[in-house]
């Protein structure tokens, strides 16, 4: 499953070899195929400060881009992937000249032609991107993806809105890089690759899928490795698709001979947000008390897989997909009276589905549009499934602040509280 | 005292007891309908005869409930908000029209709606960037509130109903921005302690109730001898939402004078007015998504640019700000944020960037929600103001 | 003539009286503790009867600090922020940087021809200012004055990573359980109070000449661990809690020369000799 | 008949508790100073001297707390929320909430009759929620902590305390002290914002009557009143609030030992 996680760190390699060869990259940010699509039927190279902010933090060198930030003048408060990156950014730029800081890790992100945020899920993601300016003058792009109200969306025409708002919003988007880079798209190649991130996502969403046997065959440590190439679209995407079709197999074969990921499946657990990267050995020692994780995080999931055959416009394919990403579960939410419907919601359709027993909510203190929800979560889950659920702080960039002993004892508590609510369930007619 | 002297002290009381008047009104059988910022395009809601009342957080309110549904390092304005309805302080609306206006605002709203049934809730969804689907898709954000609010009243949003309701709000604005005048004088006519306590009272009442009370304040103000003293500071205040004359008083308490403001408590609602267009709901989408200016919508000096100008972005961004800078001859700029605020939190240092590139001085003051993370500042506004002085 | 400045902080009040040439005629660190902060008025009459000087004799006095607000005999108020730029000024006058590390708070100064340009500051988070160490000093069962020795002993810094006092306090009870040596645990803690206090000082573009004030400039590890973390030499007054004081006491000579120039009258209070109070 | 020890090292003070057929043989509390391990061996020491044992009558051993870990002689550790749960059980049957303001965090943890955990939760990485900040105010106040709480009953008008953290806290109340409120109005007003952090918890995992405080905060009249008057409800309070951990720690050792053996 591995070779998935390494595709990623591929990409940074290229992106400096692609600026040493004087082509284009691009800075983006995670956009949930919206762009990226694009982006690589264009043949640019592209990085994510987000990823790469995490790739900083592990490395060791986030602490001096933090300070560095801090020192001009961006509020400590503000999301640390950003102030990591506008620390990168600064010494990059006002120190060195524009060249690559020789102490970045993975050979560091190159100063790009364009800046792609995206308006999604928070406020920072294209603040952050604006703010750059502070630095260099580099064109921003944000992407729109709207976000309508869960009773909203099913309004007359209001989902053909968001649609033809994306179709029409991308259209101008292709043309704006047309114009930047001064040649024309390939839509056939464009197609072609749409075609591909459907296919490797549905067969992705399959494998998730096959984790709601009993015991679960694949932990949340194998997603983690293989979620990055599906997200971030690295590789080769034909290579990528081969990848998830041989996990498949794999996942497949251990549910037929009901082989568990664990020894001992004692607990189903879907965990949210982002994991603590730098102690992922914690899930062992929490996998040899009998916790599986055996769903998690919705957002880097793929979407609920939907039919676009017979759409002969990439770029709507590409709107109807993203779209679906984020309003999938809003009918199931519409049914529940739930108008979170995109944050909170898919954790109360994944404890149900998947049978969990407890949810393990993660929350990144500085990164607050990941974890504004989870309270919210935590309040959801036991009003309409009697799912507990355990909140242990962590962060993205402040790798200490995640403390798993203190993560290990609340663990042990919970345990008596899984059983409990065990019970509990079984008295409301629930079956898990 | 003079005739109109009612005003202020009128301002005054409703400040002081927001829900009195609405309360009253819906014992007569008004609906009563909340809403959390200033991207709701309330003119909908007067002209099917509902009350708009703005919902706010209260700094001396301490925060007990809000930990059910939020975290606690979260905008403290929507969180403390947020307690109060849990507590049921709002339980007397009838309805509650959300938008996304900002990241904080739209995930709050949509628990809070999830956990507190109103008989009627609407989410408007805001565009985030100004390309040219966006106009459009707001639109579409805008008849679908239109068609929730006509199903919950059971009546139809007229042409003249919608017209009439939105020249009474356009001269609500021109009323506001006429009180705002008064305070280009040295020293200003009115205070921003009091100038914030009418602002906050028109968000309380209805619109007509709240042209009234202009009217008496602006003929008070501009006769009454008893205003604000000259003071060697003429501030403008920045930020994100300044709701409690508590905040006021933290800058007015020393030697200075907030002669305007910038913030979603303040000017900004009225700093432009609807425009009567053909179809109606085209003038409220300009207002409401291109006019505001809050830093939540993406602004770029040429929509699609390829080549980038940071200094001609500023522009575009601040520039209307250099103009209150002009216009009331502010010599000092107070950046003023309740924490944990993403869109004017990116601002920094931005902005900064373009008060010096003004020669103006500011300084960013960021505290928590509440009275007492107020006090500290009053050493920091002093020092500014000698800074101020020492240049002066 | 003879001017005062009277700089009352959080836990002792600091006055300085000087003649019209700028000599110190008199230095007094008062009593310390919060109950005796009100008896700014005694630290006073101490520092008139070491200078032989009446109250009367007094032209201008200028009361700064966190207690300034109700100083009964002063004729003006100035913040700390001001003050402390201006006595700093007067020993350095090359100074671009000043760091005032107090007990309840910590200032950072940027200072051009004496005049204060800009300025950061911290009293949110006790972490960033002396009372980290005095907590941290207690908890060792070392007195403050000790730290700095002791920490230069230190081969190895052992990283404190708890951001809160309190919880720092617990990391280094933690620390001397695993029996870890004791000195570079106190150069872990002067560790990480310097980079707290860098890092906010750091917003306003440190440039050297950088003057390092406050009770906390007198520990030697502090002094070296900010050097670590500016990239800059660390000059220190050699009476570090007095240049608030000194400030004052300039800011209104000043005043009254600029207002005998002007042939203007300087505004005077009634002034007496009395208690601080703290009421607004 | 064996004998069963549970050993509980906060941050401020240690506790011991030796039982016999689940009744306490003794009890005691040592304060923990900066070292755990001898903090622990102190608590044994005078635990088996009280009871006139020798090491070898103690059958199984459990430590928990926050220097559990330093507990050498213990035969497993812990965690405190599950050792509350058995104690608070054995001593209130029907308590169904727990309230735990120890020294370093304050916790709120629902159990169910068999005095096992339902749900918890535990303040945030900060001691303004903790017994710690009563520490302080005690100490700026030149005052013993026991004698705070009722001192703090006398208020007429408390303070409102506005910083969260303990630290600041301390220097809110020296501004206080110097600006002459009484005393009592500054503790009320500490116990106030305590009670607020509470109530703060318990809105994330709901609340069930009947309710017991345990902790060192268990010994503070003051703090059980706003705390009442807060959640509206009737607190059950042990006579020895701060030994309880270590009391479920010796119970539980007794239910491990015995599932041990067949």
């Amino acid at each position: 499953m591995y070779p998935l996680r390494a595709k990623v760190d591929e990409t940074y390699a290229r992106s400096v070899e692609a600026m040493k060869a004087g082509k284009p990259t691009v800075w983006a940010m995670v956009n949930w195929w919206e762009g990226d699509v694009i982006l690589k039927a264009m043949d640019l190279e592209t990085v994510y400060p987000e990823n790469y902010s995490t790739v900083c933090a592990s490395a060791g060198t986030a602490e001096s881009y933090l300070n560095r930030a801090d020192a001009d003048g961006f509020p400590t408060h503000l999301c640390g992937y950003s102030r990591n990156t506008f620390g990168y950014t600064s010494r990059m730029i006002k120190e060195l000249g524009a060249e690559i800081p020789p102490e970045a890790p993975m050979g560091g992100m190159p100063k790009p032609v364009l800046l792609l945020s995206s308006d999604s899920v928070c406020d920072a993601r294209y603040k952050w991107f604006q703010a750059l300016g502070h630095y260099m003058d580099i064109p921003v792009w944000t992407l729109e993806l709207p976000v309508p109200g869960v009773q909203e969306l099913f309004m007359d025409g209001v989902k053909e809105q968001c649609i033809s708002f994306m179709v029409e919003h991308l259209r101008e988007f292709v043309a704006f890089l047309e114009r930047l880079l001064g040649r024309k798209i390939d839509w056939d190649k464009l197609d072609e690759t749409m075609k591909l991130v459907e296919q490797l996502s549905r067969v992705w969403h399959e494998v998730n899928e096959l984790r709601k046997a009993r015991p679960c065959p694949m932990h949340g440590r194998d997603f983690w490795s293989a979620m990055p190439a599906s997200l971030f679209l690295a590789g080769d995407l034909s290579d990528t698709l081969e990848c998830y079709q041989a996990m498949y197999d794999e996942v497949k074969s251990r549910v037929d001979n009901g082989m568990g990921a664990i020894a001992d499946e004692k607990y189903r657990v879907v965990f949210a947000e982002l994991p603590p990267w730098h102690s992922l050995g914690f899930f062992d020692r929490l996998a040899e008390r009998g916790w599986n994780i055996v769903i998690e995080s919705w957002n880097y999931h793929p979407p609920i897989p939907i039919d676009l055959t017979g759409i002969a416009d990439p770029l709507e394919r590409i709107a109807r997909f993203t779209f679906q990403w984020s309003t999938g579960y809003y009918e199931r939410a519409l049914k529940d009276g739930e108008y979170l419907g995109y944050m909170a919601y898919p954790y109360l359709v994944f404890a149900r589905d998947y049978k969990c027993d407890g949810a393990f909510l993660h929350p990144l203190i500085t990164c607050r549009s990941a974890s504004t929800h989870l309270h919210y979560t935590r309040e959801l889950l036991m009003r309409k499934t009697s799912v507990p659920s355990i909140i242990i702080e962590g962060d993205i960039v402040d790798l200490r602040l995640f403390d798993p002993e203190d993560a290990l004892r609340k663990a042990e508590v919970f345990e008596e509280t899984m059983e409990h609510y065990r019970e509990v369930r079984k008295k409301e007619g629930l079956d898990w | 005292m003079t005739q109109g002297s009612k005003g202020l002290a009128e301002a005054k009381e409703i400040y002081q007891d927001r829900p009195r008047r609405v309360k009253e009104l819906k014992a007569e059988g008004k609906k009563i309908i909340g809403y959390p910022c200033i991207y709701v395009p309330i003119e909908m809601m007067t002209a099917l005869d509902l009350v708009p009342y703005r919902i706010y957080g209260d700094i001396r309110e301490p925060v007990t409930e809000a930990d059910r549904g939020l975290q606690t390092a979260f905008c403290p304005i929507m969180r403390s908000a947020f307690d109060l309805g849990l507590k049921g302080k709002y339980d007397f609306l009838d309805g509650m029209v959300a938008a996304h206006s900002c990241d904080p605002q739209e995930k709050c709203m949509r628990v809070w709606m999830s956990l507190i049934k109103y008989p009627y809730t609407h989410f408007l969804d805001v565009p985030g960037t100004l390309h040219e689907g966006s106009l459009e898709y707001f639109k579409g954000q805008l008849i679908a509130l239109k068609k929730t609010l006509e199903a919950f009243t059971g009546k139809i949003i007229t042409q003249t109903g919608l017209r009439e309701a939105i020249e009474a709000h356009n001269l609500q604005r021109a009323l506001v921005r006429e009180l705002y005048d008064l305070r280009k004088p040295d020293p200003p006519l009115i205070s921003g302690a009091e100038t914030l306590q009418v602002i906050k009272a028109l968000t309380s009442i209805p619109v007509e109730e709240g042209n009234d009370l202009l009217r008496q304040v602006i003929s008070e103000v501009k006769e009454r001898k008893n205003g604000p003293q000259k003071k060697p500071a003429r501030l403008l205040v920045w930020g994100n939402t300044m709701d409690d004359i508590a905040h006021t008083e933290t800058i007015e308490g020393a030697e200075a004078n907030i002669v305007m403001d910038d913030h979603c408590g303040g000017s900004r609602a009225y700093r432009t007015d609807v425009e009567i267009a053909e179809d109606l709901v085209d003038g409220l989408a300009d207002n409401y998504l291109v006019k505001l200016v809050p830093p939540r919508t993406f602004r770029v000096a040429v929509l699609g640019e390829t080549r980038k100008d940071w200094a001609a972005d500023l522009e575009s961004r601040f520039g209307y700000i250099g103009e209150y800078i002009k216009g009331w001859d502010v010599n000092g700029v107070i950046m003023q944020l309740v924490r944990y605020c993403d869109p004017h939190g990116f601002e920094q240092p931005a902005i900064k960037d373009y008060f010096d590139s003004l020669g103006i001085p500011s300084i960013y003051l960021e505290h928590d929600y509440s009275e007492g993370a107020l006090a500290p500042l009053r050493t920091r506004v002093q020092g500014f103001l000698e800074v101020i002085g020492q240049k002066a | 003539m003879y001017f005062a400045g009277v700089d009352i902080g959080s836990t002792m009040t600091k006055i300085v009286i000087m003649d019209g040439a700028d000599n110190i005629c008199s230095r007094i660190i008062g009593p310390t503790g919060p109950e005796h902060r009100r008896l700014a008025n005694k630290v006073l009459i101490e520092a008139l009867e070491q200078a032989n000087l009446s109250f009367a004799e007094i032209d201008y006095v200028v009361a700064t600090g966190y207690g300034r607000v109700n100083v009964p005999f002063a004729d003006r108020q100035i913040t700390e922020l001001t003050c402390h730029a201006r006595g700093v000024a007067s020993l350095f006058p090359n100074v671009r940087t000043a760091i005032d590390i107090g007990g309840q708070d910590a200032k950072g100064l940027k200072i051009k021809d004496g005049k204060l340009l800009d300025f950061v500051m911290n009293d949110k988070c006790a972490a960033g200012t002396g009372r980290f160490l005095e907590v941290l000093a207690e908890t060792l069962g070392l007195e403050l004055e000790e730290l700095g020795g002791i920490s230069l002993e230190s081969t190895k810094k052992i990283p404190i990573s708890s951001t809160c006092t309190i919880f720092a306090q617990q990391e280094v009870i933690a620390r001397i359980s695993e029996g870890l040596p004791l000195e570079d645990i106190v150069a872990g803690v002067h560790a990480a109070l310097a980079g707290r206090v860098a890092r906010m000082v750091q917003r306003l573009r440190v440039e050297p000449d950088v003057v390092l004030t406050g009770g906390v400039a007198k520990n030697i590890g502090v002094v070296k661990a900010m050097k670590e973390n500016l990239g800059h030499g660390i000059l220190v007054p050699a009476d570090p809690l007095l240049t608030g004081a000194m400030g004052a006491a300039i800011l209104g000579k000043e005043l009254v020369s600029k207002a005998m120039a002007a042939g203007e009258l300087i505004e005077r209070k009634e002034r007496y000799l009395e208690e601080v109070t703290f009421f607004k | 008949m064996a004998w069963f020890m549970g050993i509980d090292i906060g941050s401020v003070t240690g506790k011991g508790v030796i039982t016999k057929n689940g009744d306490v043989a003794a009890y005691h509390v040592v304060s923990s100073g900066i070292n755990y391990g001898r903090a622990a061996e102190k608590v044994r020491e005078e635990l088996l001297a009280k009871a006139k044992l020798s090491p070898e009558d103690v059958a199984y051993t459990i430590a928990s707390g926050y220097g559990a870990r330093n507990v050498y002689f213990a035969s497993e550790k812990s965690a405190d929320m599950v050792c509350s749960a058995r104690g608070v059980n054995h001593v209130f049957p029907l308590a169904r909430t727990i309230i735990d303001v120890g020294g370093q965090s304050t916790q709120v943890t629902r159990i169910d009759e068999r005095g096992r955990v339902v749900n918890f939760v535990v303040s945030e990485k900060c001691a303004s929620g903790s017994g710690r900040f009563l520490q302080v105010i005690a100490n700026v106040l030149r005052m013993d902590l026991e004698d705070i709480g009722p001192l703090s009953l006398k208020s007429e008008n408390p303070v409102t305390f506005t910083t969260g953290c303990a630290v600041f806290g301390e220097s809110e109340a020296i501004t206080r002290v110097c600006e002459g409120v009484s005393r009592e109005d500054i503790l009320a007003g500490v116990h106030g914002s305590l009670a607020d952090k509470v109530s703060a918890l318990v809105s994330r995992i709901g609340f069930e009557e009947q309710c017991a405080l345990i902790g060192g905060g268990g010994l503070d009249v003051g703090l059980i009143k706003s705390i009442e008057e807060k959640l509206q409800i009737h607190l059950l309070v042990p006579a020895q609030p701060q030994i309880i951990v270590a009391l479920g720690a010796a119970l539980l050792a007794q239910e491990r030992q015995q599932a041990a053996v067949p």
